[in-house]
C-alpha cells in the first residue's frame, strides 16, 4: 500500500516534471533559445506516463517529432532534454538533433524522428531484435493520430503481427495533425478496428487517465511477453499548445482547448484523485511542484552553461570507418 | 487578375507568394490544375506557398491530404495520366523519400512505358536550414539522374514564378525544389505572361576572372564571396542554373570556355553530387579552354546537424567559395 | 432474355481467350518467345471477367505484374497483347513493357506494374482525376493478396475513402504471393476485415463465379457513381502455374493444384451452368473453343511476324522536350 | 565448415553460392545475424542466393516476410540497433524505393544522430538485364551519395565472398548489389579468412595503354572491349572499384597518374551517375597528368525497355567501350 502510494506519486511526479519542462520550454523557444522550434506535448502527459510505469527500464521505445514527454517518461535527466533542445554538445544527441531527435538507445530509447511514422517501424525492429535474441522485452512504438495513415505504419503492425512480435503500437492520438483534424483524413474514424483488421489486440482508451493507460499497458506487455504477439494502443488525448511553438490557427476552437484543460487534464485528475484517496496533501502537492521547478531550472541553467558543439566534430560518427580497414 | 492584386500593394511579392502568383494565374488558365497536400488550406501549406488558394478557388481545387506521400503522389500520377494537371506540395522533400517508388518508377517512366504524359509537378521545399537531419537532405541527384523527370531550383522570386509557370504548362512530371532559406526573400517578378523555360540559366552577375555555376541558395553565398572578392578588385561571373534537368549546357560550356577558370558549388554532400556530373561533363567538353580544374565545393559527407553553426558549417560558406575561387585563380 | 444469353455467352468466351493465351503464352514463354518470362493467371478468369463485364468499356483499371487476363478482358485485342509479350514493335506497349507492362491508356488501361502495390496507386490517382473532371466512370485497382501486405496499398484506399473517389480495390487474391502462402504473411488474414477498419464496404467473395464477381462489382460502380466513394472486394481465386513460368516449387500440394482446377475451375463450371440453362449446346462450346484457338493464333502469328522496336527509338518519348522549349 | 563442402564439390562456386558461402561462414561466427526477405525459405531467394542456409540454420535465422520493404528495413534498422546483424534481402534494388526513407533517412544517419551503430546488410540484385523498367534501375548514386552507406558493387564471386563477410563483421550500414548478370558466373573463392576491405579496388588486367575505372557487369564489358582492342595491340588496364563507397581513392589517382588516358564507366544513366563524381574528382586531383580529358561511358537518359536489344543498347557496349578508348587514345 505504501508502495502503491509511491508509486502513484511518482506517476503524478513524472506528468508534472513534463508538464512543467514543456512550459518552461516553449518560452524559451519563443524567446529564440531553441532552433527550429519543439513539438510542446502538454496535455499529453499521461499516455508517456502511463506507458512507462508499465514498462520495465530496459524495455525499448522508439517516438515520434514530439516525444520530449516520452523521453522524459522513460527516465532521462531533464538537463539532457533541455541541453538538447538547445543544441548544446551536453545533450542527449551532442546537439545534433535538438527537439525532434532526442535518444539514448543504449537505454532502451532508440529516439525521437522527424519522419512520421519511423518510429514505429524501428520499434519494431527492435521487438525483431529482442526476440531474436531470446530476451524478455518489449517494445513500444509511439505514433500520433496523423501517422496512422503512412502505409509504413500498418507495414510495421502487420509485420509485428505474423512474426508474433514482442511489440505495442501505442497511438498517441491528439486528434490533430498539424491543424488538420483527424475524421477529415481517417477512413473509418477508428483506429483501433484498423487495428483489429490487421489481426492484434486493439483497444481504444482513455489517454488522459494515467492508471487505465498502465494498465492497458501492461496487459499488452504481458501477452508479449508470455508470446502471444502486439497489441495496438489508441489512446485518445489532446495538445493544448500549437503543433510547434507560437503556432495558434483557426482549426480548432477556444472553448474546445478549454474543455479538455478545463475537464479532463490528466495532472488535475490525477492529484485530485490522489488528494481524495488520501495519497497526497494539497500542500504536498505545492512543494511537489516547487521542486520539480526548481529541478526544471537547473535543466535550463544547465543547458545554458553548456557548450555548443565543437564545429570541428561535424565530421565524426558518419560511419564505423572499419569496412574500409585492410585487415 | 490576382497580378494586379499583387502588384498594387505596392510591395513586391515574396519567394513563397511569386509562388502563389505564378499557380493562381495558370489556375486560372487551366481548370484541370489542383494542389494537393497536408495543411494546404487553412495554414496555406508550411511556407505560406498557396496561402489564399483555397479561400479564392475552392476546396476542389485545393486539397488536404492524409500523411501518405506515396497515396499523395499516385494521386497526382493517376489524375495527370487521366488530364489533370496536379500540383502534389509534400512540403519537405525529406518527405519524398516515402514515395520515391510513385516519383521514380512510376511518374517518370510512365510517358516511356505507356507513350502516355503524366503533367505533376511535385512541389516541396528544399535546402539545409534548421531542424536537423530529417528535414534538411540534399536530394537533388536522386531526381535529375532519373530519365523522365525535370527539376527547377529557383533561387529568387522572378525565377519561381516564371519557372512554375512553364512547369504548368508542360506535360511532364516537374521536381519543384524552393530552398527554405529563401522563402521570405522579395524580389520582382513577371507578369503573367513571362515564362522562364527550363534549362535556361541565369546570369546573376557578370564577371571578368572567374565563374561559378550554382544554384539554390548557393547562388547568395556565391555573391556574397564574389562581393568580398570584389574588394580585392577580383571579379566574378555567378551562373544560376535554375533547373537540374534541362540543364543549360551552351551556357556551361560558354562560360567554361570564357574564363578556363570555374567553380561549380551547391551544398548538397559533395560526393555523388550533381557537381560532379557537371563539372566533368564540362571538363570533356571543354578541356582545351580550361586553365586548371574545375573546382567543386560542396557539402561534407555527414548528416546535418540540428544546431545551426554545424549545418552552417556543413556546407559551402562564403570562405570555402572565396578559396575555391583562389585556388582557380591561382592556374 | 437473349441478350443475357448472349451476354453470358460473352463471359464465356472472355474468360476462355484468357486461358487460351495464357496456356499458349506459356508454352512460347518455355521456347524462349518471352523475355523475361511471364506471370500465368490461369485459373484467375472470373476475376478479370467478371469485373471488366460490370464496368464500362470507358472505365479506368489498373493492374499488377500479372495482368494479362485484366488486360484481355478490358478488351484488348490477343494480337496486341502477344506481340508485347514477344516485346515487338506492335505490341500494346511498343516493346518496351512485355508481359509485365501490358498498357492502352486511352481506352482506360492504365497499365499493368512490375512493382507490387503500385497499381491501385495509379488508379486511385485516376478515380481522383475522374472525381476532379466531375466524369462519370470508376476506377479500378488491381491488387494481390500479397501486394494488401504494402503499406502503400492502404495509403491509397485511405485516400480513396476520405476523398470518397470513385475507386474499387479488387484483390485477385489467389493465396499466394510467389511461394508464400497469404495466411503466413497476413496478419488478421482477413483482406476485408482489414477493409473494413479503414472504413469502406469490404466484401470477401468466390473469384470463381464470374456472375457473383459482376454483381459485386456493379454494385460497387453504382454507389462509386452516386458519390458514396469506394469498395473493397477480395476475390478468392486460385492460380494454376507457378508464379513465373516453369516454376514448380514445394510450396503448395499437387492436390491442392487439382482441387481447384477439378472442382473450381471457373470456366468448367461457368460453361455447364450455361450448358444446363440451355443457353449453350456442347456443340457450340466445342465450336467456341476452336475459334478462339484460331483467334490466338493468329495472335501469336501477328507476333511472330511483327518487327521488333528500331533500337533508334530507345531515346524516344523520355519527356516531352516542352520544358526547355524557349517560347 | 561449409567452405570444405562447397570446394570437394570440384565445382567453383558460383557468383550467388559465393554469397551463401560467405554467409554461412560468417552466421557460424556470429549468432545474431539473420536474413529478411520474401521466398527465403524454400526457394532460397530468387537467384538462390541463400538457398539451403534456412535448412542448415533454422526458421529463427532466415525469415520469410511479407511484401513489405519499408517494414523489412525497419526490422532490419530496429534489430540491428538492438544487437543483431541483419541481412535484409530485398530481392531486387528496385523494391528499394519503397524503404528509401528507411534506408537514407533512419539507417544512415542514427549513428551521426545519436551515436548508435546500425550494423545491417541490404542485399539486392541489380543492374540491367531483364525485366524492364522496373526492374533494371540503376541507383548505385543514390546511395553512395548518402553519408552513412557503404556500397558494395561486386563484379566476381571472389569479391561476392570477400565483401560480404567484411561487410558482416562491420558495424555499418551495407548496401550489398549484385548484378543478376553475374549470379551464374563460377569462379574461385577465398577461404573463410580472406575478407576484402571495402575502398579497395582490384586491377582486373594490368595494361600500358590507357585504363578503364568501373565496377559490376561493367567490368565484363570493359575485359572484351580490351580484347579487341588487344587485337590492335592496344594494351588496356582495368580497375574494378568493388566498392563505390569508400571508394578506393588511391587507386584511382594512382591510375589516373600512370596513363593521364582514362575512360570511367557504368551502366547507369549517365547524368548524375557516380562517374561524374569519380571523373570530376580525379580530374581536380591529378589535372597535370592527364592528356586529355577523362572520357565517361554510361547508359541513355531514358528508362530500360523489356526489349532484350534495346535494353542493351542502353548501356556501355563493347563497342561504345572501345570508342571511349580510342578517343583518349587519341590525346
Ligand atoms: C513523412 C512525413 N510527412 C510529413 C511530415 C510533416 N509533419 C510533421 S508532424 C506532422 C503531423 C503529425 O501528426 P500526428 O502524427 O498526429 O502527431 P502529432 O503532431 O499530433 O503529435 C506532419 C504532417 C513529416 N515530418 N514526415
Ligand atoms: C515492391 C515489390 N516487392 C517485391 C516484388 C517481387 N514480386 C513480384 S510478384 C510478387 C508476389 C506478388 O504476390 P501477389 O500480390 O499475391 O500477386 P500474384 O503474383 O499472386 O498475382 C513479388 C514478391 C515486386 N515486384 N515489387
Ligand atoms: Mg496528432
Ligand atoms: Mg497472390
Amino acid at each position: 500500500m505504501s508502495n502503491d502510494k509511491e508509486w502513484k506519486r511518482k506517476l503524478l511526479r513524472d506528468m508534472v516534471v513534463i508538464r512543467t519542462f514543456e512550459e518552461t520550454a516553449d518560452k524559451l523557444t519563443l524567446r529564440g533559445k531553441v532552433a527550429g522550434g519543439m513539438h510542446n506535448s502538454s496535455g499529453q502527459e499521461a499516455v508517456a506516463v502511463g506507458t512507462m510505469s508499465a514498462l520495465d527500464p530496459k524495455d525499448v521505445i522508439a517516438t515520434t517529432h514530439r516525444s520530449h514527454h516520452h523521453t522524459l517518461a522513460k527516465g532521462m535527466d531533464p538537463k539532457l532534454v533541455m541541453a538538447e533542445l538547445f543544441a548544446k554538445a551536453t545533450g542527449c544527441s551532442k546537439g545534433r538533433g535538438a527537439s525532434m531527435h532526442l535518444a539514448d538507445v543504449d537505454n532502451g530509447n532508440f529516439g525521437g524522428n522527424g519522419i512520421v511514422g519511423a518510429g514505429v517501424g524501428i520499434a519494431m525492429g527492435a521487438a525483431m531484435g529482442i526476440k531474436q535474441l531470446g530476451h524478455k522485452k518489449v517494445s513500444v512504438g509511439f505514433v500520433g493520430d496523423g501517422g496512422m495513415n503512412t502505409g509504413r505504419t500498418w507495414e510495421a503492425i502487420n509485420m509485428a503481427v505474423v512474426n508474433k512480435l514482442p511489440f505495442i503500437c501505442l497511438v498517441d492520438n491528439n486528434q490533430y495533425a498539424v491543424e488538420t483534424f483527424i475524421d477529415r483524413v481517417t477512413g473509418g474514424r477508428d483506429i483501433a478496428k484498423r487495428g483489429a483488421g490487421f489481426g492484434l489486440p486493439s483497444f481504444t482508451i482513455d489517454g488522459q487517465d494515467v492508471l487505465k493507460v498502465n494498465r492497458y499497458v501492461k496487459e499488452a506487455r504481458d501477452r508479449a511477453l508470455a508470446g502471444e504477439g502486439p497489441t495496438l494502443i489508441n489512446a485518445l488525448t489532446y495538445r493544448y499548445y500549437g503543433h510547434n511553438v507560437g503556432e495558434k490557427g483557426q482549426y480548432r476552437t477556444q472553448e474546445e482547448i478549454a474543455d479538455w484543460r478545463d475537464n479532463r487534464d490528466p495532472i488535475d485528475r490525477f492529484s485530485a484523485q490522489l488528494i481524495s484517496e488520501g495519497l497526497l496533501s494539497q500542500d504536498e502537492y505545492v512543494a511537489l511542484h516547487a521542486e520539480v521547478t526548481a529541478q526544471i531550472n537547473a535543466a535550463v541553467e544547465f543547458a545554458e552553461q553548456s557548450p555548443y558543439p565543437d564545429l570541428s566534430t561535424i565530421y565524426e560518427d558518419v560511419d564505423s570507418g572499419l569496412l574500409g580497414a585492410k585487415s | 487578375m490576382s497580378t494586379q492584386t499583387e502588384t498594387t500593394r505596392n510591395t513586391l511579392p515574396s519567394y513563397s507568394e511569386a509562388f502563389q502568383q505564378g499557380v493562381r494565374e495558370e489556375m486560372y488558365r487551366n481548370e484541370s490544375i489542383f494542389i494537393l497536400g497536408t495543411d494546404l488550406i487553412e495554414r496555406g501549406g508550411h511556407f505560406a506557398q498557396v496561402r489564399g488558394i483555397a479561400q479564392e478557388f475552392g476546396l476542389e481545387r485545393v486539397k488536404d491530404s492524409p500523411i501518405s506521400e506515396a497515396a499523395m503522389v499516385a494521386s497526382g500520377i493517376g489524375a495527370g495520366m487521366y488530364g489533370c494537371h496536379p500540383i502534389i506540395d509534400l512540403n519537405f522533400i525529406d518527405f519524398s523519400l516515402g514515395a520515391m517508388d510513385e516519383i521514380i518508377n512510376q511518374a517518370a517512366k510512365i510517358r516511356f512505358m505507356f507513350g502516355k504524359p503524366v503533367p505533376l509537378v511535385i512541389r516541396a521545399t528544399s535546402g539545409v536550414a534548421l531542424g536537423g537531419a530529417h528535414h534538411c537532405n540534399s536530394l537533388e541527384v536522386l531526381f535529375a539522374h532519373t530519365p523522365g523527370l525535370s527539376v527547377a531550383v529557383p533561387s529568387r522570386a522572378y525565377d519561381v514564378k516564371g519557372l512554375i509557370k512553364t512547369a504548368l504548362r508542360a506535360p511532364d512530371p516537374v521536381i519543384f525544389l524552393m530552398h527554405k532559406k529563401l522563402s521570405g526573400v522579395r524580389g520582382e517578378v513577371g507578369d503573367e505572361n513571362v515564362l522562364i523555360p527550363f534549362g535556361s540559366a541565369h546570369t546573376v552577375q557578370s564577371g571578368k576572372d572567374a565563374a561559378i555555376i550554382t544554384y539554390g541558395y548557393t547562388v547568395v553565398t556565391a555573391q556574397k564571396a564574389a562581393a568580398k572578392l570584389a574588394e580585392s578588385g577580383v571579379s566574378i561571373e555567378i551562373i544560376d542554373l535554375r533547373t537540374l534537368y534541362p540543364l543549360d549546357e551552351d551556357a556551361i560550356n560558354e562560360t567554361v570556355k570564357k574564363f578556363g577558370r570555374v567553380v561549380v558549388a551547391d551544398e548538397a554532400p559533395l560526393y555523388g553530387s550533381i557537381t560532379g556530373d557537371i563539372a566533368s561533363t564540362a571538363t570533356e567538353e571543354n578541356f582545351k579552354y580550361l586553365k586548371g580544374p574545375i573546382v567543386r565545393v560542396g557539402g561534407i559527407r555527414a548528416p546535418i546537424s540540428a544546431h545551426p553553426q554545424s549545418a552552417e558549417a556543413a556546407i559551402p560558406t562564403v570562405e570555402s567559395m572565396i578559396n575555391a575561387v583562389k585556388k582557380v585563380l591561382a592556374y
